[in-house]
């Protein structure tokens, strides 16, 4: 207890800096509670023993700097500076206790704890990663010759590497058949083999609308019938068998079976 | 006992203690034999490396590990006496393959389903031969038939699925939130992404074999229902 | 010396030799760290492992390769006194970011831990991939469910992990005791705020997988009875 307690204000923090050069550090800080934490340790106290109001104060004033310099801030600092400022008040002008919620001398000694609590965090982290580690304190068997253990399977898989499959494998399949949605397209060729297929039953001028699918006849995909269909007419008219027919920009198109019409002349 | 074994260390003229320690170690920690030059490397300078290997060589000698010098290279071997029996079942551990381990995943979380259910939700055919590791390593199960039409056989996992990861029971796999929580996912999903919370089977759903199936036998000659 | 050498083999007592050597080569052989029941199997029934084991860790205490307990695994690796020497044998290791350090702290010293008590200690939400570097380092593993709505998810840490650090058991960790009895283990803020005792995780909140020893234990026998 007393290591925890005592070992805090010794660490290395830019404590001792000016706020300025916090705020330039702006990045560097893992979320509000560890910018109050930093701000705490400034106290030079017990952080059981700091002073909220002044925590609030620095927060605020903090909070309130970065803004004049028209640094983005996340949401969560604005939200804790809220609640900074909400808590300021209570604990300045004390409440009647509704038995409910907490009183503000509850809630900063919550504070309190959960800022120790990180802190506790930090230092037994250094200590774990100050501890001999495996493959660069002390090694493994560099040639294991390996033996069959009953229990040891000729395969092995990980809890990790299974969830990770099938993650994986949801998230893969999640796309592809996205991207199977092709819109869809009447194309030349199929146009071809039914214009071909009905033009021998209209000798007489007919609008292009009259010569599509029903299924590229409305909406969206008429487009694609259409141009799918006039695509195809051009070839019909190439091959002589067809004539095309606008009579006005942007007008309706006709097309007529050019053989009838040669045969009647 | 300590005494003992101290005394052991102690019969090591304590000059050579610290080299002869360094030199179990590397050799120890190697990848491959070592040769005398590399050896000399890495202990510290003037020693006199053959006098510590045959220090070495000769603590070594009797026990379930020797020092032994392959060509001008130096290594430890498990006892040529004991070779035999560490030899008789020596394997390579092999990572389950991609393939398989989508499927166990697939049968995990989706149990209990169908071959051609697991063949539809993996888009893809089973290469023939995962389902039976699979269920060589006592991960899958046939379980039984679906009551549909043809009534497929359905699988799901074993108890030795759930030993070999350490889960209590099949919902204790995490479902989608949690797979997005722990980053296994990508926090900006595909609207139909289809991840399901596994869970336990209900038997009711399922048509226990009958007494004279052969499960083994329609397993092996594929002649499941489809 | 072969005379010097023989004698310190024979300060074990005889009937202990052989099995003593069969030890030596099974954790020498081995790829990874050895429970009791795999040994076991190896040994000649009815031997008195924890005798054997006792005699190989005293035999190797001050020698180069030192027999190591991490969880109930065995395993030989180098001694970590000589870790200056094995400067060329070391292997280039991703640094942890100070998220995932803090992450794997939290989870360690407070497990069993959900990810939103993670989340709460830190004051921060998970950036994405900490846990699944975490998971994929093999540190840290699903433990079970917390019996709470939602049942969330519960995180531990592995077997790899004490491996790592050199670690016996978890209750090992530095600063472990301090934490306790600064009472900042505790899930919530005392009431009263006095510094209080450590309560134990309160076992009844959670749906336990099993301890670790039991779950060995039934993968143990489900295997044998294969």
């Amino acid at each position: 207890m007393e290591d925890i307690s005592v070992t805090y204000d010794t660490t290395n923090d830019p404590v001792g800096s000016s706020q300025d050069d916090l705020i330039v550090n702006l990045e560097g800080f893992e979320g509000p509670l560890d910018l109050l934490l930093t701000l705490a340790k400034s106290q030079k106290v017990d952080l059981m023993k700091i002073s909220i109001l002044q925590l609030t104060e620095q927060y605020l004033e903090f909070i309130a700097k970065v803004r004049d310099k028209n640094l983005e801030l996340a949401a969560d600092y604005l939200v804790m500076a809220a609640w900074m400022a909400y808590l300021k008040s209570n604990l300045l002008i004390p409440r009647e206790e509704t038995g409910e919620e907490l009183s503000a001398e509850e809630m900063a000694e919550r504070l309190k704890f959960q800022l120790k609590k990180l802190e506790a965090i930090r230092l037994v982290s250094e200590k774990l990663m100050k501890l001999p580690k495996l493959g660069n304190d002390f090694f493994n068997r560099g040639m294991p010759e390996g033996i069959r253990l009953i229990r040891t399977p000729e395969y092995y898989l990980n809890l990790y590497d299974l969830l990770k499959s099938y993650a994986d494998q949801r998230y893969r399949v999640a796309y592809s058949s996205m991207t199977i949605e092709k819109p869809p397209v009447f194309a030349m060729e199929d146009a071809l083999i039914r214009l071909q297929r009905m033009i021998g039953d209209v000798p007489d001028w007919t609008r292009l609308e009259q010569f599509l699918p029903t299924e590229f006849s409305k909406g969206k995909s008429a487009r694609s019938g259409v141009a799918g269909t006039l695509a195809a007419a051009m070839e019909l008219v190439r091959e002589g068998v067809l004539e095309v027919q606008q009579l006005v920009p942007f007008g309706p198109v006709f097309f007529k079976n050019k053989k009838d019409d040669s045969f009647l002349n | 006992m300590n005494d003992k074994v101290n005394n052991n260390v102690m019969n090591f003229p304590s000059e050579h203690m610290e080299n002869v320690r360094i030199l179990e170690a590397l050799l120890f920690a190697a990848s491959e034999p070592l040769d005398a030059e590399s050896l000399k490397a890495r202990l510290p300078k003037g020693v006199n490396l053959n006098k510590l290997l045959n220090i070495v060589k000769a603590h070594y000698e009797n026990r379930g590990v020797n020092l032994i010098k392959t060509g001008n290279k130096w290594s430890f071997k498990t006892a040529v006496d004991l070779s035999p029996m560490m030899k008789k079942e020596k394997i390579v551990q092999r990572k389950l393959s991609k393939a398989a381990t989508e499927t166990l995943a697939i049968i995990a979380y989706h149990q209990p389903v169908t071959r051609a259910e697991v063949e539809d939700i993996r888009g893809v055919h089973f290469s023939p031969g995962t389902l039976d590791l699979l269920m060589e390593l006592n991960w899958v199960r046939p379980i039984g038939r679906k009551k549909v039409p043809g009534r497929p056989i359905i699988y799901g996992t074993t108890e030795r699925f759930l030993e070999y990861f350490q889960l209590e029971q099949v919902s204790d796999l995490p479902g989608l939130e949690e797979l997005k929580a722990a980053g296994l996912l990508e926090s900006r999903l595909p609207p139909n992404l289809d991840i399901r919370e596994p869970v336990e089977i209900d038997q009711s759903q399922i048509e226990p074999f009958g007494e004279d199936e052969n499960i083994e036998d329609l397993i092996q000659s594929g002649h499941e229902a489809e």
